[in-house]
């Protein structure tokens, strides 16, 4: 059945798409920092001091691997949990801080949750909550990328469970139709909430599903970081060459609840997770480092201290920023406020100075 | 009669309904082995089993269709949407289908879907998972729309939805599940569509409201009280069919309506009740009818508060339109 | 590519799916009915005499191999385009000229367009125009008849353009997790108005798209009637036996425009067309019960006069009767009335009492 | 200055758009080879390649999801529905995306898309080619909604659209498409959102109405005009943003209102602006704002004429106004 969907590097990756152990520390010392970030944000969450958290652990090899094999001009479209991307494209974690407070330092301006975030000078798109949706922005903007005669691509991000979505099957479909340079990033970690991969669809690997619409689909070992970066790299250089789209489905689980609202405990064994915990995609990075000299004790755990106080410092600081002006609620809604919208930010400037509101 | 929280009462009420007729179902993400993720659907698996508690794909396409499917052949399906905010990828077989298969088929394939969803914002959910869109629903012809405000009304009102024979839109106050407490009588409670609900009766200004706005605006009349000014409060419950009778019928009295929703102003249900008594207490009125609403923008996440109506706007409306005329 | 898209029929149909002279005379007869009324039809669009047509020709042996296939207790979940269907299924020609003319004698109230039609009583469920959405509706019923133990099928029908849809998505995915017994029948006829159906989808056949849901998918040559029946019936045997569901692409033509609104000459070139005229299902039916000596040359034409005649005895019928009671017009929406309607009712018949409205 | 129909004008507009800027490109069903089903892109694929009038697929969410991924890179794509009606599929990108881009994203992503699409009854389509659905769009923030009901409003407000930094819902009356003619200025022609247009100065009654309404409104009007009632006849045009002031103005003026519409009365558009009459123009107001729309049912085939407002209801509407205050 899954003929399209073989194992991306059976026999090693391909030519050129090799790792340096200086780019595999630089990649481990991003993944580190993303686990790190996630146990510090679920107790910041359990806290009171965040509303909601979305964690990526187990999925931090797939999501570097991945953003690594890119350039920086490339296009990425996220969903809710792809920390590991917008740690590789430079966004510091302060920025992400200030998002997941909603202070008046947030670039999204209070906006949306935590973990929705997007940087246009990163080339990565704000993300929103809809399953899918990001996933025909991809392949629209790919089309544009056409038009202009540019040397990128897009790529998009989703679970499993969005493979069920529309989106998913209408920008697949117009990916294989207009042939566009995008790269659908599919990271299977074996849950949508609480529905196992194989009530999703029947389908015997999500990657065959690129079948239907007559470009290859490929499925790769998502701890595996070799073999993710060599998976994309592939894509990519197909993509430039005019080749078309390629869908990946990298294999991951996740190790955390869906999200701070969730309780894993509801629907699924530990057994499992111990199970796939054997895999850390961080404790393989790790010990590929080790074993090669590249990382030391005392280098991994000078990393480690220099991570937490990192977060420690950064949580500090962006905890003092002073909360938002809430007359920027009827900022953005169009370029220009309506007159409607002039008609509502007096209203509440009035309701605010007659002391109805105290916001 | 037990004391339950509305979120409780919603599953009290799927309880029963699956207990009277084994053609009821219920279907959605999560719904099963999870128990919803707000726990509305709890229980309901270990009871009745997989084939009637279906965890569906995560497409709300689907759910809808298949249970239009299921309902043409004579089952009576409740499908979850997890939060109104992501009811949109199933909005074409709502507005295209659901709404329209008695009419198109010259009444030969009634439709009785039951669409639960939570609504609305008070949770601090965003831009996603916040949404009032009530609107939408009503001005589509064929669908009914019931929100509930007490445990008592989620209950009753569900098994109405469940048994009628048309589509229910049913969206269930998220803010309030938990803290809207109440008695609620045991076994196969009813609540009638198209009644409002007198929560507290007064002179001086009518206030409107339905879901997480009534207690908002029971506070609001409580504080005018103290004023005294006296103030009707009409829970609606029933969008459509709407009880337009009662809505005048207390205007007349009042001479001054407030109206009040989360939902943005523009084009909200306000506009309709608004109109309504623009039209058919005119000569009632003495003030203009003010709304009290969401704002014109998407939903906030830093500023729900800002963007939410409070017990305070509802009472400075109500003080307005007392003072106008 | 298309592993799981084999012909249906390559040595001819399977044991027990043979059809006997007589069966195919009896499908010969509806197939040429079918045809003849479409052809009337376009003129009576052409006359004025009804608003709107859309053309079933060149997919008679699809439509009635398939319906034949099936039981009468199987659920038919239509578009617009399935003539074939409602005559095999025993609805009369005078039936759907109450509903092509819209009067009080249309079952549906003239609430429909010409050719959107369905009957409670055929298990033939009323179509709508939006492409696709009643392929869900046929996955629901096939739950339902699950959750029953009945021992039926639903079917449902759709063009190459639906398989774009939403609808095909999440109906083909619904009935692959839950093992449906559906039959998903696609009369591929290359056309989804000008979108030839290569730029449809990048696919090499849309059979193939049911790999992505795990479950088989066949091509069929939908010119010959013995194939459908074939891969029909299979399908049949299949789905009863829970073995879930199958895709079934039914290749054909689409001889006539889209409908009495379209002008295919813009967009297509008569080469095509005559290339595919040459296997005319009628045609090749009416050679083979000719070369089985089942069919005369004066069984033919007594059937062609039959056929005109019951043809233009009905729409003469049908013309003459009464208009529709407007006042008709605020019932269904829901069950009972509500009192908006009366009070919309109530306002209607004022502005004819007030001369107003002149229904 | 050339004579057009209001196609062919629509026709022009995305001519002279895809001249100006290289960056503007249409798609959507059957826009390239085939013209579009009402020929309003006719001839555009011939003059500028299958690069820039891109034939798609048949699926609105791809249409929409696309455009918008074109949009965020910096083209100006025109997308084209087939019919309102079959926008369904599309609503989630519309409200959960297209809509909320450049909110949700604190004004990095801005996304200006335009969404053409033929709606309206009034030429036999029946249930699902006969829609008027604007109030969804209307309640929806971040969307602007422009219905044209001249040719050279057509041309005019459409390159305001494309040309705009919004995203913009563009109707298209498909009733008055070749029916409505006029005098269109040539090349760069615009017409500014937000300012509605006086078809014709009154003093006893004003009528508000869009797009196919607007010749209605016009007509009812001399019809009145011969029993010595004025009207004045205001074209909304702009419905987000709404020219409001233009609204106001003309009531404190005649202190009589009648809103028309095709759409379903219920939470349609014209409960809207009934209700910004009943709080800003209240003490004008001498006798009740009535409406004159489509009932709350479905959009009928055989009764279209039933369903529709024509300009005798739109007459009789007026003379109960003026009769009443
Ligand atoms: C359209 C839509 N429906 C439902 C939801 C609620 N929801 C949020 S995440 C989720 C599961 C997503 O699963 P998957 O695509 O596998 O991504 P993961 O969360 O596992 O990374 C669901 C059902 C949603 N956000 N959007
Ligand atoms: C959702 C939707 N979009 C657009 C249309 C307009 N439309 C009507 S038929 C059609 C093409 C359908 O092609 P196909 O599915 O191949 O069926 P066929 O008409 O060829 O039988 C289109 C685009 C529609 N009816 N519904
Ligand atoms: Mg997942
Ligand atoms: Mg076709």
């Amino acid at each position: 059945m899954a003929k399209t969907a073989r194992p991306a590097s059976e026999a090693g990756p391909r030519p050129g798409h090799e790792l340096s152990n200086d780019r595999l520390l630089a990649m481990y010392r991003v993944m580190a920092f993303a686990r790190a970030i996630d146990e510090r944000c679920l107790s910041l969450q359990r806290q009171g001091r965040i509303g909601f958290y979305v964690p990526a652990s187990g999925q931090e090899a797939a999501q570097i691997g991945c953003a690594a094999a890119l350039t920086d001009d490339d296009w990425l479209f996220p969903a809710y949990r792809e920390l590991g991307l917008a740690l590789w494209r430079g966004v510091t974690f302060r920025t992400l801080m200030d998002q997941f407070l909603g202070t008046s330092a947030d670039r999204l301006k209070g906006r949306q949750m935590p973990n929705h975030y997007g940087y246009r000078e990163r080339n990565l798109v704000v993300a929103s909550s809809p399953i899918g949706t990001q996933i025909t922005h991809a392949v629209g903007a790919a089309m544009a990328m056409q038009r202009r005669r540019a040397p990128q691509v897009s790529a998009t991000f989703f679970g499993d469970g969005a493979t069920s979505s529309n989106d998913f099957h209408a920008g697949m479909n117009f990916a294989g139709v207009y042939r566009t340079p995008t790269i659908f990033f599919c990271q299977n970690n074996q849950w949508a909430i609480s529905l196992p991969r194989e009530r999703q669809t029947r389908s015997a690997t999500l990657a065959q599903k690129a079948e239907a619409y007559g470009f290859p689909g490929v499925v790769v070992d998502g701890t595996d970081i070799h073999a993710v970066f060599d998976a994309v790299a592939t894509a990519r250089e197909r993509a430039v060459a005019g080749e078309g789209p390629t869908l990946i489905e990298a294999q991951v689980y996740r190790f955390g609840p869906h999200s701070t609202s969730d309780d894993p405990h509801r629907y699924r064994s530990d057994a499992d997770l111990a199970e796939w915990k054997r895999r850390d995609p961080i404790l393989r990075l790790r010990e590929e480092l080790q074993n090669s000299g590249t990382l030391t004790e005392t280098g991994e755990s000078e990393l480690q201290d220099a991570i937490r106080r990192e977060i420690s410092e950064t949580i500090a600081a962006a905890e003092g920023a002073p909360p938002i002006d809430p007359a920027t609620l009827f900022d953005d809604t169009f370029a220009q406020r309506t007159p409607r919208l002039e008609e509502e930010r007096a209203e509440f400037e009035r309701l605010v100075r007659e002391g109805v509101i105290r916001p | 009669m037990t004391e339950m929280t509305l979120v409780q009462a919603v599953n009290r009420g799927l309880f029963e309904a699956m207990r009277q007729d084994p053609d009821v179902l219920v279907l959605g993400e999560d719904v099963g082995v999870d128990g919803g993720v707000f726990r509305a659907t709890d229980g309901l698996i270990n009871a009745y089993g997989a084939e009637r508690v279906i965890d569906t794909p995560l497409s709300e396409t689907g759910i809808v269709g298949t249970a239009i499917g299921m309902a043409l052949y004579g089952l009576k399906p409740v499908a979850e949407i997890q939060f109104l905010d992501f009811i949109y990828p199933a909005f074409d077989q709502i507005v295209s289908e659901l709404a329209k298969f008695r009419f198109r088929s010259g009444g030969q394939y009634p439709c009785h879907v039951v669409i639960r969803a939570p609504y609305g914002g008070g949770i601090k959910g965003g831009v996603y998972h916040s949404q009032s869109t009530e609107a939408y629903f009503c001005h589509t012809a064929g669908l009914k729309v019931v929100i509930p405000s007490t445990p008592a009304d989620a209950k009753g009102l569900l098994l109405t939805a469940i048994h009628d024979e048309d589509p229910v839109m049913f969206f269930e106050p998220k803010r309030i599940y938990r803290t809207a407490t109440g008695e609620v009588p045991d076994g196969d409670h009813r609540v009638p569509f198209g009644q409002a609900r007198t929560v507290r009766e007064g002179e001086h200004v009518s206030i409107f409201a339905y879901g997480a706005m009534v207690p908002l605006a029971s506070e609001a009349a409580a504080a005018l009280a103290r004023d005294g000014i006296s103030a009707e409060i009409i829970d609606l419950r029933t969008l459509v069919p709407l009880d337009e009778a009662a809505a005048i019928a207390s205007v007349e009295k009042t001479g001054r309506a407030v109206v009040v929703h989360e939902a943005a102003r523009f084009c909200g249900f306000g506009a309709e009740l608004s109109a309504i008594l623009a039209e058919k207490a005119f000569y009632s009125l003495k003030s203009p009818v003010l709304r009290v609403t969401g704002y014109d923008t998407p939903f906030p996440y830093a500023l729900e508060n800002v963007y939410l109506p409070s017990a305070a706007r509802i009472e400075a409306a109500a003080r307005t339109v007392v003072r106008e005329g």
